[in-house]
């Protein structure tokens, strides 16, 4: 990590960026925050650990309007959605300084909690240079370990890869992660009946606050205003009243990112209520591979997206019916 | 909110008699905005306009709703009116309660309910209506016919005569058509070509007239007033200003083997050809797939024979983009495969053939030099069988479900031209009916029974079984009689539909011509307004838009030659002012809405926002009226919300789901 | 409000484009072939102008189908605005299922304007799906009905 | 005869047998394909019309469902899908249902017989002309 | 490549010959025909009622038995062929049907019609290949030969999908696969009359005597069919022209050398 800083303060001292987006330690071991550092002294605040899996690039779109480039550390799957926004131009390459950073799965304090583990006081084994096997938890009532992989988010599980898709400079090792399989979630829901799909969704989305924690973590979800805000639809949010206005607003919010999506998990991992947002994205996603083709958002920044797209023999929306 | 005026109407019996228009403006007035509801016999005439005006001026009006027919019927009509009154024309909303309502359901109170539920979503909408000002644009002062047959030449001249230039293109190497196979025409026996040819020549001289032979449409783009057209001209590997055609390097040609496709590939043609004498122009082409020299390099006869010097091999496709205000197409038709129908042995015999291949046997020019004879032993026939109906009239899927409507009267005149040539021969004909609305066509049809004994029997052949003498057994049924009928015959000719010429389906979608399933152009009405296509600009002449015979081939062409030229005779169009608008404010620049525009009317420019005080420079979607057809497709393509569509807006048509969902 | 003792007739939305469907349905009209009434229809100048937006928000309301009509993949008036319609409506339809909602309350079905039967007999067979399946209540805001 | 079951004995003909005999334009071709013609008292394509005018009691009663090959000439050309050939089958069906009525029954097999014939012959045989 | 092969009654009794000869032939072109167990007779006629099921289990039994082998099925006979054809047809396309002989079934798995029928002869043409066929001839017949295609092989085309059914040419093709000279005649495609010659032998008679006056009148020398029915009927011809009848399996053995062997 510590090369990391380094680094930083070299690019800053030379001129090549006028500050730096990292991420900065939190109140707890476990929840450090994405944040701007615009000198060497601030950077003595900044971490990069295994609880690091704030997505940067979206910060980039306000960062472009900054003078001067900014440095952005981004991890591979950072990388996507970097690119995705240059191809919408919400980002200036220009204005970016890009060291892809390694990463060996990023962590949530949920998982651990999840185990049981309780009064967590602080959490060793995150780091970098950590061997990413298991992770040591001191807490109220003694130490507990738990191991690395069982504490991953979701989306490291089924991770993208260890490449960067874009970058000025690589630092840090990567680890491979992946472990299941991408569309299993997907596929299990598939294969429930109609009824139990119902009651499956409407458990998950009647936790929905609509705090809009998905909205604004989204590196897609980027819109100056959304729609969901706009009398243009006459849709803005009311009141929590029933789930329908949920389930209205993840579909068109998935709707709306289909095919620029890049998975990149941000949906799930923010989400207070613990929704598994991310299971809309990813069911567009299957859904595009299928039928269309594979594709992955971000994988470069020229590329058309398949809902801006077509083929003359695309197949006909009653294949939904007819796949049973 | 609006003050909405709602006039419910009659249409006579056709709304009224199945709506209770009484009730209808009893539910509207109720709705919010609306000030005034009333019903009337007729809204479409001049006193129902004349009531919607003083309405409009007497209670102040700010949007009105006419629930009446289709909007695609008088949506214009009452826009006028409006327009007249004062009032923006695109505050008005139409309330289809006739060809929606009225006319498809039966009970009374049900198609009353439905009635109310589509004003209450017309004015829902209207409410939301903003006045639009149309744009205007040029229009381009000539005209492209696509096909260069009898429809497209009549249509042409017609064009060109008016004083507008008209292009034509043809894709084989001379003008002519169908027609110019036809060796007499019915219902007066005329010789077809010497009634075609003159016209021919009318067109080829005409000054306002270019013809493009040999050439195909290989892209539009544009609309109406202003399209444009890249017009291939395929290699001719002549060269048009040199050539004499004198036709020595047909005769000399040594590759003689191609089946002629003007003689129905009766007879072979030279490589290098013109495909009939009377072709215009009449200048060869090479047939590159057969000739010798481009399949082996070798030979070069036709060069070296040439005086004029117009052999050019090296000669490559040429592409001529050029600007048209109107296009009409004119593509024609043939003849269904028939081998598809071998019960009629037409692949197994040489002596089962089609009526067309008939009228070049007739025919003075045609592969037997107009001499009735059997293909297969070239003898002189005793008995011939005419057979109706093959691939006409079938719902299975060979053949075509519609009337080819001409096979009755041509085979009238076939039957009575060979009995009245060779009173030896005997000719039977089996019909399912014989078909003959048409000036002086059931007179004809009796003529080829009374005067020239021609047998008629009633009912369909099974099948016919070629026989080891040479001869054919037809297998038929007498249904007056109901026999089967046994009958030997030395040739059979088939009556084949007729089917719009493949190409049609590649034309129509280049133009956004709406077409139908067997592959005819669709007309934008089918009584009132039969030679345009719905597809603004583009005029619909012969027989692809529908089976039809010579005098109406020709009428047709006239018709939509004026229809052309009264889009021509302006100088500016107003354009549809139902654009796609962007909402700078609310504009990511992400330029998803440009990736799918198909009229590449999106561009986007960088430039200063005031957002609320807020001062930036931003990249923003800007959208060309000029160009912008109004489709929409940009409007979902936009995650913002930031891209809407007047007249078509998101508000409006979630209010219209509102309102029937109430 | 009770549906048990009522028979159930459904509300319906049909979108269609203006130059194709639109002109179907009048076809279907002024050839005089019946279909239910429950079908109501909403112009739009072309399949591509349908936002999932507009079919979430008609199951909202208390639609119990929406079906959406375009030209023929081929004979789109704008050229390709169907193309994307047909995609979009693909994933949206594929989306319902996999949240539960019943197979056949959403459909797409491409009449060209001269196809008056085709309409006709589609909406009846679409009215009598919707029927079959009964009220729409998994996508209905319950503070819609009245 | 009342109405009603006339409609009824029409209704399950179509059913039976599939055919659609609305579709019919009266062309006769299947009358002009049709082997058995000379055979046949009630010919093909009245077969159609018949169906159409409800008269099915005649088709029961008609020495055709014995002379009708199943060979499907008229349902292959018919140019209206119209399937002749099952209103053929589908009457025979009907009235070999009916008690007593089979149009082959095992005694009257011995003196049909001959060394010769194939076993299908028989099992088809008795698959049409009896229940 | 195994087959799944549905013998049919009649090649278990009268037709010996054709069935002996098809399953030697099979070897020597490199295929297997693995008769299916417990086949029951197809009935010989498809049944001629929309509305019955009982009657078509026998086919949907053998059908099953080959999806569940993961094989094609094939048959011999043009009765069989034709019967159990248009049941697969049945099964995959007409849910009615499908749902009703399912319930009787009891399968494990629902059958929907995924087997695919074939004739020997589409074997030969589709499988094997003609060409392939003819470099195996080692006796060429270069006798003219017409091919008698009666009703069933050909008919309803839109569901046997055999051959155009007006003009077909594939006995034809086999015909000169294996060194004998075609001899096309109008009457190779209509019916012969097998299904009426127990009871109406007189009419059958006129039928099959207008086919061998055809074939003859335009050469052939003798006639090949795939149907016992017509087999039998076509014997019963008292024409002056008659020509004598053979299983394609027959010539097709001859052909190859196997005929005495077998």
């Amino acid at each position: 990590m510590q090369e990391l800083v380094n680094r930083a303060k070299e690019l800053l001292a030379d001129g090549t960026v006028s500050r730096v987006l990292g991420w900065k330690a939190g109140d707890m071991s476990y929840n450090p925050e994405p944040a701007y550092f615009n000198s060497a002294e601030e950077l003595e605040n900044f971490v990069y650990d295994g609880f690091c899996g704030a997505n940067l690039s979206k910060y980039m779109i306000e960062a472009s309007k900054l003078e001067g480039k900014t440095l952005v550390f981004l991890k591979p799957c950072d990388t996507y959605s970097f690119n995705q926004l240059i191809k919408e131009h919400r980002v200036d390459r220009e204005k970016a300084y890009i060291i892809g950073v390694g990463c060996k799965g990023k962590l949530s304090v949920e998982n651990i909690k999840a185990q049981g583990i309780k009064g967590i006081e602080s959490i060793e084994g995150a780091g970098m240079n950590d061997g990413c096997d298991t992770l040591t938890i001191k807490t109220l009532y003694g130490d507990k370990t738990c191991s690395y992989n069982d504490a991953m988010l979701e989306r490291c599980h089924v991770c993208k890869g260890k490449e960067h898709q874009i970058s000025d400079e690589v630092m840090l090792e990567s680890r491979d992660t992946k472990d299941a399989e991408r569309f299993a979630q997907v596929e299990a829901i598939e294969a429930m009946t109609p009824e139990e799909k119902f009651a499956f969704f409407q458990k998950e989305l009647s936790k929905c606050i609509r705090c809009n924690a998905c909205r604004n973590v989204c590196p897609a979800c980027s819109c100056r205003k959304c729609v969901f805000d706009s009398t243009k639809y006459d849709t803005a949010q009311k009141a929590n009243v029933t789930s329908f206005e949920e389930k209205m607003f993840h579909i068109i919010r998935a709707f709306h990112v289909a095919g620029r999506c890049t998975d990149c998990g941000e949906c799930s991992r923010v989400c207070p209520q613990g929704i598994p947002l991310h299971l809309f994205n990813r069911k567009f996603i299957k859904d595009i591979d299928t039928f269309y083709g594979e594709f992955q958002a971000g994988e470069d920044t020229e590329s058309r997206g398949p809902l801006t797209n077509f083929t003359f023999d695309d197949v006909e929306p009653s294949i939904v019916g007819e796949r049973g | 909110m609006q003050r909405v005026g709602v006039f419910v109407c009659h249409c006579g019996s056709n709304i009224a008699a199945t709506v209770d228009v009484k009730k209808v403006v009893e539910m509207v007035s109720l709705e919010p905005g609306v000030v005034h509801a009333e019903d009337y016999q007729y809204m479409c005439s001049e006193a129902g306009q004349a009531r919607i005006d003083a309405a409009i001026k007497e209670k102040g009006l700010t949007g009105i709703v006419v629930c009446s027919c289709s909007p695609r019927m008088h949506e214009a009509t009452f826009r006028k009116a409006a327009e007249r009154a004062g009032l923006n024309p695109y505050m008005v909303e139409i309330a289809n309660i006739r060809e929606h309502c009225s006319w498809i359901h039966k009970d009374m109170e049900e198609a009353t309910k439905k009635a109310v539920v589509l004003a209450r979503a017309a004015i829902a909408k209207v409410n939301l209506n903003a006045p639009l000002q149309p744009g205007e644009s040029l229009v381009t002062k000539r005209a492209l016919v696509i096909g260069g047959g009898i429809a497209g030449i009549q249509t042409a001249i017609d064009i060109a005569d008016a004083g507008y230039e008209v292009d034509i293109v043809e894709k084989t190497p001379s003008i002519g058509g169908r027609m110019s196979q036809l060796d007499k025409t019915f219902p007066t026996l005329d010789c077809s070509a010497c009634i075609l040819t003159p016209k021919m020549v009318e067109a080829a001289a005409h000054e306002k007239i270019t013809i493009y032979t040999y050439s195909e449409v290989d892209k539009v783009t544009g609309f109406v007033g202003d399209f444009t057209v890249d017009i291939r001209k395929k290699a001719r590997s002549i060269d048009m200003n040199k050539c004499t055609g004198c036709g020595v390097c047909q005769e000399k040609c040594p590759s003689k083997k191609t089946p002629s496709e003007f003689n129905r590939g009766l007879n072979t043609r030279s490589a290098i050809y013109t495909p009939f004498a009377q072709a215009i122009p009449n200048v060869p082409v090479i047939d590159r797939d057969a000739c010798i020299k481009f399949k082996t390099g070798k030979c070069g006869i036709c060069e070296k024979v040439c005086q004029a010097g117009a052999i050019d091999y090296e000669q490559k496709d040429e592409i001529v983009t050029q600007k048209y205000g109107a296009i009409v197409v004119a593509t024609g038709f043939d003849v269904i495969k028939v081998d598809q129908y071998e019960e009629y042995a037409y692949s197994q015999s040489k002596d089962v053939i089609t009526s067309l291949e008939l009228e070049r046997i007739m025919n003075a020019a045609g592969p037997t030099k107009g001499h009735l004879e059997r293909l297969s032993d070239g003898k002189h026939p005793k008995e011939m069988v005419f057979i109706q109906c093959v691939g006409s009239r079938c719902s299975d899927d060979k053949g075509k479900s519609y009337c080819s409507k001409i096979c009755c009267m041509y085979t009238a005149k076939h039957a009575m031209l060979i009995r009245d040539k060779y009173p030896d021969v005997n000719v039977t004909v089996f019909y399912i009916d014989v078909r003959t609305p048409g000036k002086n066509f059931d007179e004809f049809y009796r003529r080829a029974v009374e005067d020239y004994g021609v047998n008629y029997i009633k009912g369909q052949v099974g099948k016919v079984a070629p026989q080891p003498d040479g001869s054919l057994l037809v297998q038929g049924v007498d249904l007056i009689d109901n026999k089967q009928i046994l009958k030997k015959a030395d040739m059979v000719v088939l009556a084949a539909a007729i089917e719009p010429e493949k190409d049609v389906r590649r034309i129509a979608t280049m133009l956004t011509a709406s077409i139908d399933t067997n592959n005819f152009l669709t007309e934008s009405h089918a009584k009132l307004r039969p030679v345009e296509s719905p597809t603004a600009g583009v005029f619909l002449s012969g027989v692809c838009q529908g089976p039809k015979d010579i005098p109406e081939t020709v009428a047709q062409a006239g018709a939509a030659a004026v229809k052309a030229i009264g889009l021509l005779a302006k100088d500016k169009l107003l354009t549809n002012p139902c654009t796609a608008k962007a909402d700078e404010l609310m504009c990511n620049g992400c330029s998803t809405c440009a990736n799918v525009c198909p009229y590449g009317a999106i561009t986007y420019e960088t430039k200063e926002i005031n957002d609320h005080g807020i001062r930036e420079t931003r990249r923003v979607a800007s959208v060309n009226n000029a160009l912008c057809q109004g489709c929409g497709a940009c409007t979902v393509a936009c995650p913002s919300g930031a891209m809407d569509l007047q007249g078509f807006s998101n508000r409006q048509i979630l209010a219209e789901v509102d309102a029937i969902c109430r | 409000m009770s549906i048990e003792n009522e028979t159930f007739r459904p509300k319906i939305v049909a979108f269609c484009c203006n130059w194709c469907s639109y002109a179907g349905a009048d076809l279907a009209g002024s050839s005089r072939l019946v279909y239910p009434a429950d079908v109501k229809i909403i112009r739009v100048p072309c399949s591509c102008r349908v936002n999932p937006m507009f079919i979430l928000r008609a199951f909202e309301k208390g639609a119990d189908g929406v079906i959406m009509c375009g030209c023929h993949p081929g004979d789109c008036h704008y050229s390709t605005g169907n193309y994307y319609a047909r995609r979009r409506m693909t994933l949206l339809f594929s989306m319902l299922d996999f949240i539960g909602v019943e197979n056949g309350r959403t459909r797409v079905e491409w009449v060209s304007a001269a196809e008056g039967v085709k309409f006709s007999t589609t909406m009846n067979e679409f009215v009598e799906k919707i029927t079959s399946l009964g009220p729409n209540v998994r996508l209905e805001d319950l503070r819609c009905r009245n | 005869m009342s109405g009603h079951l006339h409609e009824d004995m029409k209704s399950r003909v179509i059913d039976i047998s599939g055919a659609s005999p609305h579709k019919c334009m009266k062309c006769g071709k299947c009358s002009a394909s049709c082997p058995s013609f000379d055979e046949m008292d009630i010919k093909p394509h009245q077969f159609v019309s018949y169906v159409n005018n409800g008269d099915i009691e005649a088709l029961m009663a008609s020495k055709s469902l014995g002379k009708c090959l199943s060979c499907f000439a008229c349902v292959e050309r018919c140019p209206r899908d119209v399937k002749p050939g099952k209103i053929v089958d589908a009457a025979r069906q009907m009235l070999i249902r009916q008690q007593g009525q089979a149009m082959l029954t095992p005694e009257d097999v011995p003196e049909l017989l001959d060394p010769e014939v194939p076993q299908q012959l028989l099992m088809s045989a008795f698959r049409r002309y009896s229940r | 490549m195994v087959y799944s092969y549905y013998p049919g009654c009649t090649l278990k009794t009268k037709a010996k010959d054709l069935d002996r000869y098809a399953k030697e032939c099979a070897k020597a072109l490199g295929f297997e025909l693995e008769e299916i167990e417990n086949w029951q007779c197809c009935g010989g006629v498809y049944p001629l009622g929309t509305d019955e099921i009982a009657s078509k289990l026998s086919s949907v039994r053998a059908l099953n038995e080959a999806k569940v082998k993961g094989q094609d099925l094939v048959t011999v006979c043009s009765a069989c062929h034709h019967v159990i054809k248009r049941t697969n047809d049945d099964m995959k396309n007409v849910e009615d049907i499908r749902t009703r002989a399912n319930n009787y079934m009891e399968l494990e798995e629902p059958y929907a019609g995924e087997t695919t029928v074939l004739h020997y002869l589409e074997v030969l043409r589709d499988r094997v290949g003609f060409d392939v066929l003819k470099e195996k001839v080692v006796k060429p017949l270069g006798r003219k030969i017409g091919a008698y295609y009666g009703c069933l092989l050909l008919r309803p085309s839109k569901i046997v999908q055999f051959d155009n059914p007006e003009n077909p040419t594939i006995i034809e093709d086999f015909i000169k696969a294996i060194g004998g000279e075609p001899v096309i005649y109008p009457y190779r495609n209509e019916c012969c009359g097998g299904y009426v010659s127990l009871k109406e032998k007189e009419m059958a008679g006129k039928m099959v005597d207008r086919i061998m006056d055809s074939a003859a009148g335009m050469g052939a020398e003798e006639l090949i069919t795939a149907c016992p029915l017509c087999m039998y009927n076509l014997n019963k011809s008292e024409s002056a022209n008659k020509l004598p009848v053979y299983y394609f399996t027959e010539l097709l053995a001859e052909a190859l050398g196997l005929k005495e062997e077998v």
